[in-house]
């Protein structure tokens, strides 16, 4: 096995680096910039089960280190993912990990069920965490009780891996996590984006139509760091670590602190090739450093040693 | 689509916080039609992380030179400003669909609608309908005298009238009232702020095109950041919306909802 | 009163900018390089009860746009702080407010009562928010009912009014925010630094000796904004905002996402005449802006209109 | 201690990722002693948000010279590696308390024991000892012959101990190995990492001043990111604490706990 390849449920990645949900759409785009097999894996935008329209614009907006986003979870719905975003993908053969995101607990289990039946899907990526819609995304993220009821049904219609994505904007973190092992995820991925607000000085008013948005970004990374280090010591499943990787040497941060692969947003806003430039300074850093291989460094507790 | 660290070959302030800026690099040789836009890459580091959506203005083949003009608006174009000749500046361009000048034909009369920095993409797609036989009218709103630029250049390809909000040069108002008073063309193209790119849509007598500008994050369609509205569904993508940056920033007036 | 003065419980500001708690130590630094009574007040740092010795080094470390902290509240302690800190501060006439901290009850109420007695300290900052110290500190201001007791009891000893500096580390600012003014805060501070880590590649392990530090700087400065804003819309006592301001721009931002006044921090670490230099450029910028009084600007609700 | 923009005369590599940088300003004439930093500010925006703490090497009061030595460690030292003759970098500084050169007598015997990045404060201390008529052993230690630098200038200033970890020039081994060989020496200085300083402490003969480095906020004092504990209580003020910043780097041997 390669030096940089690294093994998680239902993810045999060549290397730790997929774009991270939402900054990647459904992976058209950037497979004409360059060959999509050169990623990890592929994580592809939110599904729900009806298309979303999303939010008003401006949905972006730039801040120290980072940027805040309140898109609302736009996409083409369900029926279309599977007619016509996944098929696409089958060209190619590195994982598929499916964002899936919805308003109420039918919503997520008719998504999983049906997304997790498609036969170049690897895993499902369970979004609670979205700030930036009233109903559904973080209102499940929150609450550990709520949580752990939602991974639950989910894991139990899911043919494929569940991982977990877990919001920071919430006093532990850990709890949360906790929650979700509980229920059954098979990983966990780590961080969302937190909430945030810029606001226009010619007009007074907020930037962002949605008024709050999420900030990712550089900015975030040590948050993550944060996050990413104290469920590692509490879990044993294993965590996509994700939040401000914007250089080779996040990528070796994040997976000390416990991040088992890793997953690039932001970063692909400000140079459309980062994640395989990012992959093709691994090794060479990993040399200065004298790291043998990627998955020794996870700086995880022993329990889930096995899983690496 | 490509990625290039262009030169800056020239860079002078042509009006009060308007600057034209002349790069050089084989990025130039990838533009396909007028109204077009490069997505700028202020500075290295993370500071700022967003780039910077900016029209092509003029485009020069032999010598790969790519002219932009730009207002210093907030830290990114601030910073922009700065450069010097000599330095570099990563670009990522072209991106969207242009004006299509094939819309138009020999003898006919286009229209160009542009409000400030909105004016600098008409120059392009101007020269290239003259290159075709099209008689081309140019109508340019500003604020203030002050704030004119681009005269000249639009003179040279026909005739250029001025709006002035405050009627220190031209026509007093908005570039409304000056296309009001045409009739008898056949096609406009319009750019500028979206007030003015609605009213032009209502007063115009002639088809049209309009481009529009929205706040983005990756520039190349993968975040849907900037997309709006279409006034009917897209027959065969079935799509309700679309993006600013790859389907636009051109569209046919009537098509999306402004 | 000049266009920048601002007003609010206890100090009466020339301009709403003051050093934020922890930056500027108790002004003898600061005081050698400028004038202190260019500051629109002072915030000195946190007083306990006992001298704290704080945590091992290093202290600090870098991050995107920002930096960790891990002091760990080091202070020499009440005594010394009545005998030789405050009176230091005699020699200047703009308003001091006192950043207090504990590991009981009991402590907090011990130095408020004392603190506020001196005769030029014109406001308390109750501290509830260190994420730097196991006991006490943050644990007080992560649940409503705990910070709500403290208040009281603090508020009942206090001769000047008292700011609860609140925690962005947690799920629902607004909650606590909305506890404290109940339990008779006179005002807010927001927001103290969110909990980060930076790890060591060389050696795999944390930068700092405390593992995870407080996050300040212009990184964080969206998510102090956009917890300014929810607050400031639910509570009708005056907000010092503070959380990434770094150029003259921010401090507009802060007063219209809803702050009556600033206060700057790691700035001065970049630039230690980071405060008067920002100060010195209001003017010009309000003018640009058209904003004739700073306290016009103050995005708060009706309710507290009053107060300004 | 002022905040100045310097201006950057010269920048070279002298070793394997250690530049010499000289910058001027009217900064230089603030130096009060040898051994103390300036605190560079390494970019204009929040990228990096902290300053670089630097020590002096050498001093040209006529011609308002800093003279620094650093490595390339991390971000901030590779950004300043890269800045060019012409560009201004801005200094905090002089910080912090030096070298006290009155500690030596006209005909003592000093030793100077330095280690990597921290030999260049040395040079300074050096050049106003033997000015004074003291006589200075110098022992500089490297990992690799490679990494020597700031040989010849010592050697200029006395008798120069270079040790090297493999061997591959001077003595094999640590300074301390030098260190040991000597005696009769009345004073000795010391700057590096501190196991280095540990070891030098525990093997020297006489008195000495040791310098120390620690993560800094401030800079200032402000902030007590830097602090280390003192051996006693300071009589007068108190405190069990040292600020490396303001009260250091330079404290007397035995003074502060390593
Ligand atoms: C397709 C397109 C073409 C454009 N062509 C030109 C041109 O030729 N000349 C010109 O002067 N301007 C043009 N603009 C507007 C230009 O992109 C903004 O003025 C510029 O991004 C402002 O950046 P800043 O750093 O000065 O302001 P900041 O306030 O610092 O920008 C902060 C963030 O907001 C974004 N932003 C701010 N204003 C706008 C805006 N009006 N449109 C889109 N994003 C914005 C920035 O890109 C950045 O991400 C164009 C915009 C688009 C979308
Ligand atoms: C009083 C003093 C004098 C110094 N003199 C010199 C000198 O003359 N030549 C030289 O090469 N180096 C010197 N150093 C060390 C130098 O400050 C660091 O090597 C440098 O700050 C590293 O910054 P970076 O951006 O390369 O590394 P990064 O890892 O990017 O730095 C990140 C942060 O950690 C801090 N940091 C990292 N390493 C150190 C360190 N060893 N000491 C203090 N802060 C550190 C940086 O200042 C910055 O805040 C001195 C340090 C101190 C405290
Ligand atoms: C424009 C944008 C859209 C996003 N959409 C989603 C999404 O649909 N689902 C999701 O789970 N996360 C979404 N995210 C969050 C990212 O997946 C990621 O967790 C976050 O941006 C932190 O990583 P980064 O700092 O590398 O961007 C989005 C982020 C951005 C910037
Ligand atoms: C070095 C340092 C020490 C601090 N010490 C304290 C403290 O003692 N009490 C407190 O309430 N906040 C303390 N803070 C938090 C600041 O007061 C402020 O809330 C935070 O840094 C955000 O502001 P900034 O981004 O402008 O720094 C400290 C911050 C820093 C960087
Ligand atoms: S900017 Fe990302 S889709 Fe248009
Ligand atoms: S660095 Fe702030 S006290 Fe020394």
């Amino acid at each position: 096995m390669s030096r940089i390849a690294v093994s998680l449920p239902g993810l045999e990645m060549k290397n730790p680096v997929m774009p991270a949900s939402g900054c990647f759409a459904f992976g058209q785009e950037y497979g004409k910039l360059y060959d999509l097999n050169r990623l990890g894996a592929i994580c592809v935008k939110a599904v729900t089960v009806e298309e979303r329209r999303g939010n008003a614009t401006p949905r972006v907006a730039e801040t120290p280190g980072g940027m805040l986003n309140a898109i609302g979870l736009q996409n083409p719905g369900l029926e279309h993912v599977l007619q016509h975003e996944l098929p696409w993908l089958e060209k190619y053969d590195t994982p598929i990990v499916v964002n899936i995101a919805g308003y109420s607990v039918e919503d997520y289990v008719q998504v999983a069920r049906e997304i997790s039946k498609v036969r170049n899907v690897n895993a499902l990526e369970l979004n609670i965490s979205c700030p930036n819609v009233k109903e559904g995304g973080i209102t499940f993220g929150t609450d550990a009780a709520t949580a752990a009821h939602l991974t639950e049904k989910v894991k139990s219609v899911s043919d494929v891996p569940v991982y977990v994505k877990l919001s920071p904007n919430v006093t532990d973190i850990v709890e949360i996590a906790k929650a979700v092992e509980e229920a059954g995820a098979d990983g966990l991925s780590m961080i969302n984006t937190l909430l945030g607000m810029r606001i226009d000085l010619k007009t007074g008013l907020p930037i962002l139509a949605n008024r709050t948005g999420g900030l990712s970004g550089a900015a975030i990374k040590p948050v993550a760091i944060r996050m990413i280090y104290d469920v590692s010591q509490q879990v044993s499943i294993p965590i996509i670590g994700m939040g401000g990787i914007y250089e080779v040497d996040d990528i070796l941060e994040f997976m000390m602190a416990g991040a088992s692969a890793v997953a690039v947003g932001t970063a692909n806003f400000i140079d459309p090739f980062a994640c395989p430039n990012l992959i093709d300074q691994l090794e060479e850093r990993m040399d200065e450093l004298g790291i043998e291989t990627l998955s020794s460094i996870v700086g995880r507790s022993s329990l889930c040693k096995s899983i690496r | 689509m490509i990625m290039d660290n262009m030169t800056i070959t020239k860079q002078t302030e042509i009006a009060p916080k308007i600057f034209r800026i002349e790069v050089r690099g084989p990025l130039s040789k990838e533009m396909k039609n007028p109204g077009q836009f490069v997505n700028l890459r202020i500075s290295k580091g993370i500071d700022p992380t967003l780039r910077r959506p900016i029209s092509i203005c003029d485009v020069d083949l032999e010598n790969e030179m790519l002219t932009m003009i730009y207002r210093v608006e907030g830290k990114g174009t601030k910073l922009l400003s700065e450069k010097i000749v000599g330095e570099e500046v990563n670009v990522l361009g072209p991106l969207g669909q242009g004006f299509p000048v094939e819309a138009a034909n020999q003898g006919n009369t286009c229209v160009l609608v542009g409000g400030g920095v909105g004016i600098p993409p008409l120059y392009y797609l101007g020269k290239q309908l003259v290159a075709m036989g099209v008689r081309v009218i140019t109508i340019l709103g500003f604020r203030t005298a002050n704030d004119v630029f681009l005269e000249e250049e639009f003179a040279s390809l026909g005739e250029v009238i001025i709006t002035t909000e405050d009627g220190s040069q031209g026509i007093k108002g908005f570039v409304t009232d000056a296309l009001k008073k045409l009739d008898g063309y056949d096609l406009y193209y319009t750019c500028g702020p979206k007030p003015m790119l609605r009213a032009v849509e209502q007063v115009a007598t002639s088809p049209g095109y309009i481009s529009l500008e929205e706040r983005m994050g990756c520039g190349v369609g993968a975040c849907l950041a900037c997309v709006c509205d279409l006034k009917e569904r897209d027959a065969e993508t079935g799509k309700a919306y679309a993006k600013i940056c790859t389907d636009g920033p051109v569209f046919l007036a009537g098509e999306v909802v402004l």
